[in-house]
């Protein structure tokens, strides 16, 4: 697909999805609506660092987490508007992105190593944020409640909904640009081979730590959402570890590296958990445990993600890959 | 020893192979030739079960392999070296020698290791080197006494010759000859076509899929098409 | 005589996920409620409407509770009982106020529920705040009846919300009635080794331990004081202990003999909290505070319902603002509803003794005589 | 002028010294080749050249600086660039996408890079198989994919690790004008290769190295004759070949 | 400040807790520190073993340390069959799918488990379940310490396994070199069976020496498995040696960290070691070089 092609479909896709307030009126039907953005914002952000870069993090409610508290905190303890604690969330989480990149990246830690260290990192500060006062510690911050659209709490789901909106799709535009500029170029190499790309130029560290800070600061912007969105933070809900699982579970069902892996994958996960849980009612766990035989038979159709699955339909060619040698048993 | 009729395959919807006859004697060194792409490899890779065939039959002394397992059709003594080496680069070199009879000759293996030393003094100073660390060339004699180790009936070479040097290259030519005066038959697939022209007693040419030349090396030679497609002559 | 429409109350509970033990004794006390009050012909002022319990599973989840919540409020649910954990409670009495749906929640401690003036939310049991006040001064009639040989405590403590909280009021207060606070340990959960702790308790040999942690933490606590030799004069829980848990007195009855807990207890006086006890053990449950804290919460809504006679939400409110209903089989004395919660409510001191779960204290509700100091 | 000044550079694996306090020049604007037996140490000269690895001692200067140490990246900004003798291909990218990535260096925008990565692949004649992926080339394939990704980042010098290797005598002498026609743009190439064939007809200047250590150098058609090279490395077969090939060209 | 008193017997119990971790680390290693599958599954497997022993004891009164001789076999089994009929097939040789994979059976076993033994929290009684063992002026409970020797030893198998049998050569080269196996002729799917299936049955001798000094409920497995990923990363990828004193560490660390930091902050000293570790020495302590 040529990337203006790409940008069109883009625009339309979000275009269709901003139809959705005005033609739902079920606000149960509008919060999965606004939960699969969030979702697909979550595992876009996350798609930047370990789809397109390849390094695969087990770690980012680290930055989610510090996205969600320091707009929490700002409000709690200094009264700042959420609207500014907006921005501020972003950048602290990007800001984590850079410490962690530093610590990380400059040290030569890859692949299994560094998906592990992410996730310690993400335990630091799940601990921390547990010891420590002004994160209201086990206790947990609740934002006071007041509802007004200037102190981003909306009277209706429809409020939150264009603002989710809006920052998944700055997410997708972002993530547009890298598939189509020499930054993403020089990452998609790192990602397929760091020496090689090394060979030819790239600084493997700084287009690494580009995009750790940008995905970073895309799941900082889901943090701020979700503090916005339900008022109450504590340590497990900001930095445990469901987050990060949901963060790389979305885009590599969706497809990772793909630009609408993210969106296939929160549409697919979140259609998965409405349906398993309609069909099986509320026999405790059966639900989940149908959820799970979807997953693994959907993986076990669809090995390239939906993405891959989308544009195999398209070409009209097998389901199998051309580079994976069709047959071949290798 | 060998019988390959009409052999089609190929990846995904493109068909590489298409429609391939090809046999090799017991005790002949058979040397296969192509320009690049043509499909060697995929040859090899259909022979030796790491790839599915999509039609036609392969015999190999008597015994319908085609489709087997990589793993079954080691057991009847058919052994692949591969192009790219493919050895193990996180274990050493005695335990890369060691995995070659993993399947067949595990009786006979420190024999064996001692025989492939022999011929690879190399091999011998870096045997508790890990193989990832070799040369290129160190790597290619290891993964032809790799193959050694499985004391193979018939044995497939893929590019051997691809990165040694010209002294290495020379030997590793008289090496095959020797192996197969021993009794191993051969199947060369090479680019180096003068000398393993040289050492063949007969030859295949491959081309678009097909065989397009076959016979005895002296008779090929003065082919002009071969000549001046392969050799560069004229 | 046409069927009365039925009355819809949704309950909300982790029935799967980490918390999914408490999540399902929640449900399966609700439940009973429900088809008590079917069983004893409805909501009769609704002419005998039968209540339908509409079920969710939060998943652990506080995302998860609120959009159940939607979902139920668009289904015409009346009521909501709700959480369990106090996250979710806040979630999903948040949600259900943008439609001013009923909502009680059943065991949430956190007094933050309550007090954000949500004028649909109540919480029939009482908060960590009562709780930690009743078990100091219980504490102290306890230590004063005794003689006051107690002089010095060790809280040991779980890290969420319930735990930091009531560690807290608790290391407040217990000061003011002669007990020092040698030592407050906060532990993870899940904490996989209570040696450590157990060392500490050790070499500071304080005359009362006093933890606040869910079961599993528990029972690696009380088999490792066991292991490592420890003696104290009491060990008295705080919400959620050994005392006042059958399985844990089942499974361990020497290790739990004597320790005090304070906590929700029934009153073992009321013959209605005996025959409900009796009812959930015929099915076979663990007779666990959940049980019977969603069960009057239910109750307790139902009761407004009935009082109010209608489905409106601002009628059961207000009942339930004005309740003082009084069939709860708890040491409670009839409800009393301030800003949504009920004053009335309080925690009892329990003792095991000869492996059964005695009420000692408040003197009114006690089944035994209280035994400390514990002689080991 | 010189481009690449090597000078006692040393690097040893645990016992084994890999390259010893090599010596060896480079001059602008001509080819010159590396040779020796298996294991000589060539390779991981080029590496430390590159700065994948870093000396244990020894200096090399690029363009009269010293880039001891740099990073590879520093050094291919500053316009050296290697290939690689086990091809490393962006598997899962087009050719084209491949090559980009070398053109990006000099070049900030998406379609002019690209524009560059068409051209360029023409060149080296991956013209038709521009929009195949990577992973499914063939080795010789691979190997033009190396050349030509080096080449789009408008290098002062290239190091080629044997980039021949798997070519027939025919495709050989097809791929010997490209070469040349890169040197000819200016661009100082510095080879590793086996394929006599080739080291013979492109290279001007020939260095031989045996365990580490420059044994020989010289214009290649001397340097083959050296009984130490034909000993170490050529094998009497091979030398006498060329000296044939030699006799009859002449 | 902690009495210094306490300080050696705590070191004491670290080791031995540590062991306890070693031993779910070890069988981590084979999967994810070899064959690098993503086995998210790894805490549900180890519950599943946990429950196994607990029903033997407690159905057949069969000891936890009689039901080495059964769960470990079973387990083994149930771990061939997972990844030959589940994992392997599904996974299509992508490491993605195999995480996706993975957890998608973690969420079905962790559910079916708790549709079918409930949530309740359970524990078994043992004769020896409060006995200790003195040393230094430690108690140390006698479980523990045979959780301890069993660590090692089970570390000491599986090293032998690895470096001295074809079988343990055939999991090393399939896990770099796949196309290299298959030609000399390694069966892939059986022999990652085999070594999912050998480092599952590390989890049944994980489960039999766990139970009687810890519980089981549905949930159990999680609050071990980011601690053995945390272990096999530490030690080094695929090094049994590194898993085994990975696994001490852990356990000296956390004992420290929560004398020295208290116990909630003080779990906050695993990750540190862990990252700090991970910064002067990329590959882990006992990793080959990448
Ligand atoms: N994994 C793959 N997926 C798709 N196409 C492939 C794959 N591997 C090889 N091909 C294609 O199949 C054809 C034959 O390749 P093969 O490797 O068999 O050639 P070869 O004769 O061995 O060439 P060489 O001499 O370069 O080794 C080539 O056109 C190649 O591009
Ligand atoms: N990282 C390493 N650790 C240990 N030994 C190494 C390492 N890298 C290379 N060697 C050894 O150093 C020697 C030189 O290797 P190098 O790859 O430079 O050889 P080469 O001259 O390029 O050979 P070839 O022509 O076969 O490619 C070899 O003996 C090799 O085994
Ligand atoms: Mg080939
Ligand atoms: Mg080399």
């Amino acid at each position: 697909m040529k990337t203006d092609t790409k940008l069109l479909m883009l625009i339309v896709v979000f275009g269709l999805i901003a139809l959705a307030p005005l033609l739902i009126t079920q606000e149960s039907l509008l919060n999965i609506v606004i939960m699969t953005l969030y979702a697909a914002l979550l595992g876009q952000a996350w798609n930047i660092l370990g789809g397109y870069g390849g390094q695969v993090s087990f770690g980012h409610a680290a930055y989610f987490g510090t996205g969600a508290y320091t707009v929490a905190v700002l409000q709690v303890q200094f009264g700042i508007n959420p609207w500014i604690g907006l921005a501020a969330g972003g950048l602290a989480a990007a800001a984590v992105g850079a410490f962690i990149g530093l610590c990380t990246f400059r040290y030569g830690l890859r692949g299994s190593y560094f998906a592990l260290v992410t996730l310690a990192f993400a335990e630091v500060l799940r601990i921390l944020s547990n010891s420590v006062d002004f994160t209201g510690a086990g206790v947990g911050l609740l934002i006071p409640l007041e509802r007004s659209a200037a102190n981003f709490q909306f009277l209706t789901k429809a409020g939150f909904f264009w603002v989710i909106w809006a920052m998944t799709l700055a997410a997708f535009l972002t993530v547009w640009k890298i598939g189509n500029s020499r930054f993403g170029a020089q990452l998609m190499a790192v990602r397929d081979n760091e020496d090689a790309a090394r060979a030819l130029g790239v600084n493997a560290f700084r287009v690494k730590m580009g995009a750790i800070m940008l995905s970073g600061f895309f799941s900082g912007l889901a943090g701020v959402f979700y503090a916005q969105y339900f008022l109450y933070l504590d340590p497990y809900i900001a930095y445990g570890a469901a987050i990060s699982v949901e963060s790389l579970l979305v885009p590599i069902i969706g497809g990772m590296g793909t630009l609408f892996g993210p969106l296939l994958g929160a549409a697919f996960l979140h259609g998965l958990s409405e349906l398993s849980r309609a069909v099986i009612g509320d026999a405790p766990g059966i639900s989940l445990v149908l959820y799970g035989v979807l997953l693994v038979i959907m993986v076990l159709f669809v090995p390239r993600g939906l993405a891959g699955l989308a544009s195999h339909l398209r070409s009209g060619k097998r389901a199998v890959s051309q580079a994976e040698g069709g047959n071949d048993r290798a | 020893m060998l019988e390959v009729s009409n052999l089609r395959a190929g990846y995904g919807a493109v068909e590489v192979l298409r429609g391939i006859d090809l046999s090799i004697d017991k005790g002949e060194i058979v040397t296969l030739l192509g320009s690049n792409g043509v499909g060697k490899t995929t040859f090899s890779a259909v022979v030796s079960g790491l790839m599915q065939p999509w039609s036609g039959s392969i015999t190999f002394e008597g015994k319908s392999i085609a489709g087997l397992t990589p793993q079954a059709i080691v057991d009847e003594g058919l052994i692949q070296v591969p192009e790219g080496r493919h050895v193990f680069p996180n274990m050493t070199v005695r335990e890369n020698l060691e995995l070659g009879s993993y399947r067949r000759g595990r009786a006979n293996r420190s024999r064996n290791i001692e025989h492939v030393a022999e011929i690879f003094p190399r091999l011998r100073e870096r045997f508790s080197q890990n193989a990832g660390t070799l040369s290129g060339g160190e790597q290619q004699m290891l993964a032809i006494g790799r193959g050694m180790m499985a004391e193979p009936h018939l044995l497939i070479l893929d590019e051997p010759s691809i990165g040694l040097s010209p002294l290495l290259v020379e030997e590793m030519f008289s090496l095959i000859k020797q192996l197969n005066t021993d009794g191993l038959t051969i199947l060369l697939v090479e680019q180096n076509v003068l000398q393993s022209m040289e050492i063949a007693d007969r030859a295949f040419v491959m081309e678009n899929g097909e065989i397009k030349l076959s016979g005895i090396p002296a008779d090929l030679m003065d082919d002009p098409e071969l000549q001046r497609s392969y050799l560069g002559l004229a | 005589r046409a069927q009365a429409a039925p009355v819809k109350i949704g309950l909300i509970h982790p029935v799967s996920g980490f918390i999914a033990f408490s999540g399902s004794q929640c449900r399966a006390g609700a439940e009973m409620a429900i088809a008590d009050i079917n069983a004893a012909g409805g909501i009769k002022s609704m002419g005998g409407a039968m209540i339908e319990a509409m079920l969710a599973d939060s998943q652990g989840k506080p995302d998860i509770g609120a959009a159940e919540v939607t979902k139920m409020t668009e289904a015409g649910v009346h009521g909501i009982v709700a959480g369990y954990s106090s996250a979710i409670s806040l979630a999903t009495s948040q949600e259900a106020a943008k439609t001013n749906t009923p909502h009680v929640v059943d065991v949430g401690v956190s007094d933050s529920i309550v007090t954000r003036g949500l004028a649909n939310t109540f919480r029939f049991s009482p908060g960590y705040g009562k709780v930690a006040e009743m078990a100091v001064s219980n504490l102290d009639t306890i230590n004063k009846t005794a003689g006051s040989p107690a002089k010095t405590a060790m809280i040991v403590h779980e890290e969420s919300l319930f735990g930091t909280g009531t560690a807290e009021l608790l290391s407040k207060q217990l000061p003011g009635i002669g007990i020092e606070v040698v030592d407050v340990i906060k532990h993870a959960n899940p904490t996989r080794d209570f040696t450590n702790i157990a060392l500490q308790i050790k070499s500071k040999q304080p005359d009362l331990i006093i933890p606040a942690n869910y079961y599993n933490e528990y029972v690696l606590l009380a088999r490792t004081l066991r292991q490592q030799k420890i003696e104290a004069m009491g060990i008295y829980s705080v919400l959620g202990g050994a005392a006042s848990n059958l399985q844990f007195v089942n499974e361990f009855p020497e290790a739990a003999e004597l320790i005090m807990d304070c906590n929700h207890w029934y009153d073992p006086k009321s013959d209605l909290a005996l025959a409900r006890r009796k009812a959930a053990e015929a099915k076979g449950l663990i007779y666990t505070y959940e049980i019977f804290l969603a069960y009057n919460a239910v109750a307790f809504l139902a009761d407004a319902i009935e009082r109010a006679g209608s489905t409106e939400p601002d009628a059961i409110n207000a009942a339930m603002a004005s309740s003082t209903w009084d069939q709860h089989g708890m040491p409670y004395g009839p409800t009393k509803i301030v800003n949504g919660q009920n004053e009335s409510a309080q925690p009892v001191n329990t003792q095991v003794q000869k492996g059964a779960i005695e009420v000692i204290y408040p003197a009114e509700f006690a089944s035994a005589e209280t035994v400390f100091p514990m002689k080991m | 002028m010189t481009v690449l000044e090597i000078n006692g550079l040393c690097k040893s694996f645990g016992g084994l010294q890999a390259s010893q306090s090599v010596t060896l020049t480079v001059p602008q604007g001509g080819i010159t080749s590396l040779i020796g037996p298996n294991g000589a140490g060539k390779t991981t000269l080029f590496a430390l050249i590159t700065g994948f690895h870093t000396p244990d001692s020894g200096s090399v200067r690029f363009l009269g600086e010293d880039i001891t140490g740099l990073p590879p990246e520093a050094i291919a900004k500053r316009g050296m660039i290697r290939t690689f003798q086990t091809v490393q291909p962006f598997a899962g990218q087009t050719v084209r996408e491949n090559i980009a990535v070398g053109a990006h260096l000099k070049i900030r925008g998406r379609a002019e890079a690209l524009a560059k990565a068409e051209a360029v692949a023409r060149q080296v004649g991956l013209g038709d198989r521009l929009d195949m992926d990577a992973a499914s080339l063939t080795v010789a394939g691979r190997k033009r994919l190396e050349v030509a990704r080096a080449l789009a980042t408008d290098p002062k010098l290239i190091l080629f690790d044997e980039v021949l290797a798997g070519l027939n005598p025919s495709e050989i002498r097809d791929v010997i004008p490209v070469i040349h026609a890169i040197r000819d743009e200016g661009v100082t190439i510095l080879l590793i290769e086996h394929v006599m064939q080739a080291v013979m007809s492109l290279s001007d200047y020939t260095w031989v190295l045996n365990q580490g250590a420059i044994i020989a150098e010289g214009p290649p058609k001397d340097v083959v004759s050296d009984p130490h090279v034909i000993e170490a490395y050529l094998g009497k077969g091979m030398a006498e070949r060329i000296a044939k090939r030699e006799a009859a060209s002449a | 400040m902690p009495d210094s008193a306490i300080i050696i017997p705590s070191v004491l119990n670290g080791l031995t807790t540590g062991g306890l971790y070693a031993l779910v680390a070890l069988g981590l290693t084979l999967i994810y520190g070899v064959l690098h599958i993503i086995n998210f599954a790894h805490g549900a497997l180890l519950m599943l073993g946990l429950y196994a022993v607990y029903f033997l004891n407690v159905q057949f009164g069969i000891d936890p340390y009689v039901a080495l001789l059964i769960v470990p076999p079973a387990m083994f089994a149930l771990g061939y069959a997972l990844q030959r009929g589940i994992i392997g097939r599904a996974s299509h040789g992508r490491d993605e799918n195999i995480l996706l994979v993975t957890l998608g059976l973690s969420i079905i076993i962790e559910n079916l488990s708790l549709f079918f033994f409930r949530s309740d929290t359970r524990t078994v009684d043992t004769p020896y379940s409060f006995d200790v063992i003195e040393i230094f002026g430690a108690f140390l409970p006698y479980p523990k310490v045979v959780a301890f020797i069993g660590a090692l030893v089970t570390a000491a198998l599986l090293w032998l396994l690895m470096s001295r049998t074809d079988l343990g050569r055939a999991i090393r080269a399939l896990a770099k070199e796949r196309k290299g196996a298959q030609l000399v002729g390694i069966n892939a799917d059986h022999v990652f069976a085999m070594s999912f299936g050998l480092g599952i049955a590390c989890l049944g001798v994980a489960a039999c020496l766990l139970l009687p000094s810890y519980y089981v409920n549905p949930q159990v497995g999680g609050g071990f498995v980011l601690i053995a990923f945390t272990i096999v990363v530490l030690g080094g990828m695929g090094s049994f040696v590194g898993a085994l004193i990975g696994g001490l560490i852990i356990g000296v660390v956390e004992a420290l960290g929560g004398l020295f930091l208290g116990e909630s902050l003080g779990q906050i000293g695993i990750f540190l070691i862990f990252i700090l570790v991970l910064i002067f020495r990329p590959t882990g302590l006992f990793g080959a070089k990448a």
